[in-house]
């Protein structure tokens, strides 16, 4: 397994991302005589080998499942635990696009964070490419050292380091010899961008154009972006936004007006029949009670027998209400999105957060001056 | 399935032949051939000869001078972005400047608006010296009349006058850019050429969505359907640099591929990544299969060399459909990307069959409408997992430090996608534990 | 049509039983009664006695004291918006402070982040804290006691301990403000607390550019349908402040108005401007008239006092529905404004002959889908002309000068208005010159 | 004729919105022997007098007509010669809203500008209301003048004067005197509202909470704003965008793939048919040749008669080529959209370009220090 190229098979050993539902998907290393818990079931680790990546699989107990799916760079952005803010899939895919990186560019990225972005740096770069990634924290450092270990991303070199203060120059990882990284692309995730703009002098390309991106949430940061860029030469310096956004789709019901029309009527006309047996009752008791008095029935006799009619017209009442009359709309039943007895219109919608912003993107490019 | 091909332009610096895009001051965009001793026209803009541009690197930006030579200058930027701008000593030498001479207000209070009745320059005088030949001497005369004719430029604040001539200079200076070709402009050019129905009315950002949701690879054997006559194939090549293949399925008798031609691709590096297949040979490999002529090397020696070579061009086109039809029937494509304009909802079930496992199906809509309904349809069939629409815009900035705001306009649409992923669902699975 | 009623609430200064809105720290909105000699209990926020507050202007913060007390001060914020706030001596005194013997750091290179880990204080201690009554000292004991055990305080940077401090702040600072009810804010209650599917997912700003775009104005006379329990009946009563009408045609026995009384309208106050009418009356209002019943006033003097009150309600309701035919049948809504979930595109043709001339058709959906349905019908419907759909999102800003920024999330939705105008298209005419 | 209230029935002298076209709006007063030109036709004034407005009239030449619109700010706001950046209806409507404007409502709005958004304020406040508008720039100030005056905008107070420099006293407009403008909402959509506000203390009100609204391009001049609001004794400063967005409805043909594949079925048949048919011809060219040979025909007449043949089967193919075979969407024919011998999706489209930007929007309160 591995972020660079796609199996079809799951072995043991694999990263599997288990899908539970929704956006909730489970990163695991297949291993014999683990198992996948979730509030759904059990699912061992063992009945995961040999199926092909996609496949549904269903919990011990038979009812429950979970899919068993491939790790992509924007599976993983989902799955992932957030140590730090994530670069989502709309910013990460327009920086990816705009800064032209394709199989064999050379990236610089810093700071590494949760390395959500680095797989998908390394994915479009390929094994011909490099990205060179930088983290200050240290155990974010390991982390993702790790992390980019188990999923194969040998095409990226990373280096603990402070580049505000000590720079982008790279150093062989076996022979700890410097060489020059000889950049395409610069990603900038820092908070104080314009203290590492200086350093990348000596490792971008000198014989051809270079595309920086500066990633930071605040406009002031963005001004003093800008300025270090200016000072530093680069030029076509361009901030940008990207707004994501992201529909499911639903049924909504149809409700006609003529529906409502007729719904009114038969309203009304229940009610001049409730009316209509008021009286009737009314009258009804007024008799018997004559009747009752004249047949000297006593007085408590014919309270406790008042009392019962009552009480049994109540419940006549309440059963009554619970029947809708002439219900178009199905009220009080449970009616499922799309049942055919009723209309509906296709409709979407965004969920009920909005991601409204990640940050600011400074772009700008660096031209190499060659004499001709 | 060729490695290491070299995809056009081939190289960092502007080479003889090479496709280039140029970006003029007023923000258009156009493409031309490097053609050695040939002459790029760039109307208003001034004329410059090739030669004098080759050898520079990509992305150099030059000012035209007299008799079609250039001189490399540091940016396309003016005015207002280079006033802001802390070596002040070298851009202002570039550009065009302020007439020191002019007064200017302290606010706009005594400005009347009259628009057009101000110019005292008429529509001809400006023609005239616009179509002269020359550098950018010219675009600087052109502003000096303008404002030497404009009646109530004293009365501008000096913002106003930056703002001013920022605006002329943009209309008017015979500055370019050399940018390399690539499917990102090729979009930008595309669509600002007022041709945004070829490319389905899909934005930059859009096309970045897609290539990223459908995790396109070195390496990857995509399926595509590309209605915009080759972006997208275009876009999916430079991505995989030669490395992997793209099954082309279309709904004619060839695919339309003339936006490859456009940007430099030989048919031979086209055919080392791409297989063409109709919706008949995809939907029916077996029949078509049986159908594909072979194409007999009997006394084939003998033959002179033009039927030779038709014999060759004969063969390889059997064995090309052959390789895609072995490549359908795998039943492995590691993503589907549909940028068409077929109904979405009755397509993709015939093509679900063809595709990977934990592979990404995208569908791109100018209108989210339509993918409403595949949505909808796709959230039933439980042949597709997480299915969602999505949407990127991006909003660009004035990125002016002390006048920063997002552009006023932008363009509007852009389009959406489906994103989903084929799965493999067990039959008869009681529906607990699905979070839909 | 009785002019110059006064809305509640009726004055500028919070008022013996008003009803006001509470805004807490965290954002959250209450509506309270203000009851002499009440308490307001605002969780683990604190209480205060009612006739603490009153007197003070609409707008005024307070914070809580010991013993139920308050004390006026200048704003909700916090931390960071103070920091910098020019006025600081000020500032400072009120806002929670930093304890200035916790070291920091000068970047988080060393913070470990183990979430819930680090937070030494069990959950007990703080609810224990939390259920202490007492001021705001009880909210800046709980934060210090945080900050104690918080193992790792010290290795956060200066901007990291504020930004923790602030969220600190709002969780827990015993502040508030009380604001003048209004649509505006109660939209925002009422879709805070969970229930947008009570206002069908509207906005603040929806409700705005539903409002412009029908010309709400005082005078007005216009058709409304209200399926959010009153809120757009309270709308347009603010905007109109007891000058016109509002004919509200519903599809029930009465209309659903709750809201009205939430916000303490009385019900001679409603009957003052709102003419009920439901979908049979609106469409047959001769055979609806007829059945009116008119209360006989014979003998009317030697009623006892309850049935004379009885006898004139009922002769109010017979005045009230004939004069709301009068309307209706006159033919001449200054608007018709639509909030509900009937299907419009059926619903309009049955209202459009009731509206006047020129006059807005401005309907609301949730879903854009539904409304180009009805967009789409009424572009073949001559009777509307300028027919489009249209959508306003605000989008809010960390107000904070040096750390400017869009919030990073906001609420979705917020649903979409169709605009048109009614006209009277002549028979029979080429369709030349409507520019569509 | 009046903003502030609306008539039925159209007479001399109102003002009149025509409605040419899309958004084209030309507003007249109707004036007896005069008429408004459009390149569909000419309509005279006279014939609008006595008609109800939204009424459609046709040209004396009876093709070609206009719709007669009541005046209201939104049409209004449309049909504007632009003068000045005009606040459009998403910004409008906002302020309005969040400044909490109603019936009675005294409000100040400075520039003036092009005088629209004053409409909407005057509209909103009524008769009982007032608002206080300000234009330092004469040319502007004397064309507002007359135009509110045209349009009944009677509570409307209109000053010339520069606010920066001089403030917002009021004086009243006929005998001159000093007065308490006693304002509740401030809307300042200035170059550099800072310098404005510290003058604001002497004319909103002193016994409840007043809110402002500062309408800047810029994010510079954002960040002035707020340090002048927070110095001045503003709270509750936010700064905030409006997103407004338009949609036209329209019809796109359903491509079925079923369709497609048909069609495909239907090429290939015909180009089979096509070889079929030139091995055909080849063959009875051929033994035409062989026949004409045998019969001793010249070279030249069998030449002239092969070039004819040629010829007839050029102008015979280009006939079929202009017959699309099976063709299922109407290729080359004139199609209206919803057509209904085709199948088509309702769709929605913002027009080409998008107002991405109109100025930000800080709004703050300041409530007044009452001592109980």
């Amino acid at each position: 397994m591995s972020f660079l190229e796609h199996k079809t098979i799951i072995k043991e050993g694999d990263l599997v991302l288990a899908f539970i539902g929704g956006d909730n998907l489970k990163p695991i290393y297949v291993t014999p005589g683990q198992s996948v818990n979730t509030r759904y079931g059990t699912f061992s680790h063992e009945s995961m080998i040999g199926l092909p990546y996609g496949s549904q699989i269903t919990s011990g107990k038979g009812y429950g499942f979970i899919y068993l799916l491939h790790p992509t760079p924007e599976l993983w952005t989902i799955s992932l635990p957030h140590r730090t803010q994530i670069v989502y899939t709309p910013d990460s895919s327009y920086i990816i696009q705009r800064l032209n990186v394709i199989s064999g560019s050379r990236i610089i990225e810093s700071g590494t964070g949760s390395g959500s972005f680095t797989h998908a740096f390394a994915r479009t770069c390929g094994s011909k490419g490099k990205v060179f990634s930088y983290e200050f924290h240290e155990p974010r450092y390991l982390q993702a050292k790790k992390e980019f270990e188990g999923h194969g991303l040998t095409n990226v070199h990373l280096t603990h380091r402070d580049v505000c203060a000590n720079g982008f120059d790279v150093k062989d990882l076996q022979t700890n010899e410097p060489f020059y990284a000889d950049v395409d692309a610069v990603f900038l995730d820092l908070p104080s961008p314009w203290e590492a703009i200086p350093h990348l002098q000596s490792v971008i390309a000198k014989d051809r154009a270079v595309g920086i991106c500066c990633f930071s949430p605040c406009i002031e940061q963005v001004t003093k972006t800008i300025e270090a860029l200016q000072k530093n030469g680069w030029i076509d310096i361009e901030m940008t936004e990207i707004a994501g956004k992201k529909w499911d789709s639903r049924k909504e019901m149809i409700r006609e007006v003529d529906d409502a029309v007729e719904r009114l009527k038969d309203i009304q006309k229940r009610q001049a029949e409730g009316i209509e047996k008021k009286k009737v009752w009314i009258e009804m008791n007024k008799k018997q009670k004559e009747q009752d008095v004249a047949n000297g029935v006593p007085l408590d006799e014919r309270k406790r027998a008042a009392q019962e009619l009552k009480e049994e017209n109540k419940r006549k009442k309440q059963q009554t209400e619970r029947d809708y009359g002439f219900n178009p709309w199905g009220k009080g039943k449970r009616v499922m999105d799309g049942d055919e007895n009723y209309k509906w219109f296709d409709v979407s919608r965004v969920g009920s957060e909005l991601k409204s912003h990640t940050s600011y993107l400074t772009f700008a490019r660096f031209v190499p001056q060659l004499k001709k | 399935m060729t490695e290491n091909t070299l995809f056009p332009p081939s190289n960092n610096i502007i080479s003889e032949n090479d496709r280039v895009m140029i970006l003029i001051p007023s923000g258009g965009l156009r493409t031309v051939q490097m053609k050695l001793g040939g002459i790029i026209n760039l109307g208003k803009f001034g004329q410059f000869l090739v030669d004098n541009i080759i050898g520079y690197p990509y992305g150099q930006s030059f000012e035209i001078l007299e008799d079609k030579k250039v001189q490399p200058i540091k940016s396309l930027s003016f005015g207002l972005e280079e006033r802001d701008s802390s070596n002040t000593e070298d851009s202002t030498k570039e550009s065009t400047p302020v007439p020191e001479a002019f007064i200017s207000s302290l606010t706009n209070k005594d400005l009347v608006d009259k628009g057009s009745d101000i110019q005292k320059l008429t529509v001809e005088e400006i023609e005239k010296l616009k179509t002269e030949g020359g550098g950018n001497d010219i675009a600087k005369q052109i502003i000096e009349k303008m404002i030497q004719s404009h009646g109530a430029f004293d009365k501008k604040t000096i913002f106003s006058q930056e703002k001013y001539l920022t605006r002329k200079q943009k209309k008017f200076s015979r500055r370019f850019t050399v940018l390399k070709i690539s499917p990102y402009n090729m979009l930008s050019y595309l669509y600002q050429e007022k041709e945004p129905a070829r490319v389905l009315d899909m934005s930059e950002e859009t096309l970045g969505l897609l290539l990223s949701h459908a995790d396109v690879r070195p390496g990857g054997n995509y399926l595509l359907m590309d209605e915009t006559g080759g972006l997208i194939v275009y876009a999916l090549m430079e991505r995989m640099q030669g490395q992997g293949t793209i099954t082309l399925l279309h709904e004619n008798d060839q695919p339309k591929l003339n936006l490859l031609d456009q940007v430099g691709f030989t048919e031979e590096q086209i055919e080392s990544i791409v297989h063409p297949v109709n919706l008949l040979q995809f939907l029916y490999p077996e029949e078509e299969r049986a159908k594909n002529y072979k194409p007999s090397d009997e006394g084939i020696e003998g033959f002179p060399e033009n039927k030779k070579a038709l014999h060759f061009k004969r063969l390889r086109k059997y064995h090309l459909l052959n390789d895609t039809l072995d490549l359908v029937e795998k039943n492995n494509f590691d993503g589907f990307i549909s940028v068409c304009t077929l109904n979405p909802t009755t397509l993709l079930p015939k093509v679900l069959p063809r595709i990977g496992g934990s592979r990404s199906i995208v569908v791109y809509s100018q209108f989210k409408e339509i993918l409403v309904g595949l949505n909808d349809a796709m959230m039933k069939d439980k042949n597709v997992l997480m299915c969602n629409i999505y949407e990127s815009k991006v909003r660009k900035y004035q990125t002016i430090p002390g006048r920063l705001h997002p552009l006023m306009t932008s363009r509007a649409g852009g389009g959406f996608i489906f994103w989903g992923l084929r799965v493999f669902p067990k039959e008869g699975i009681i529906a607990v534990g699905r979070g839909m």
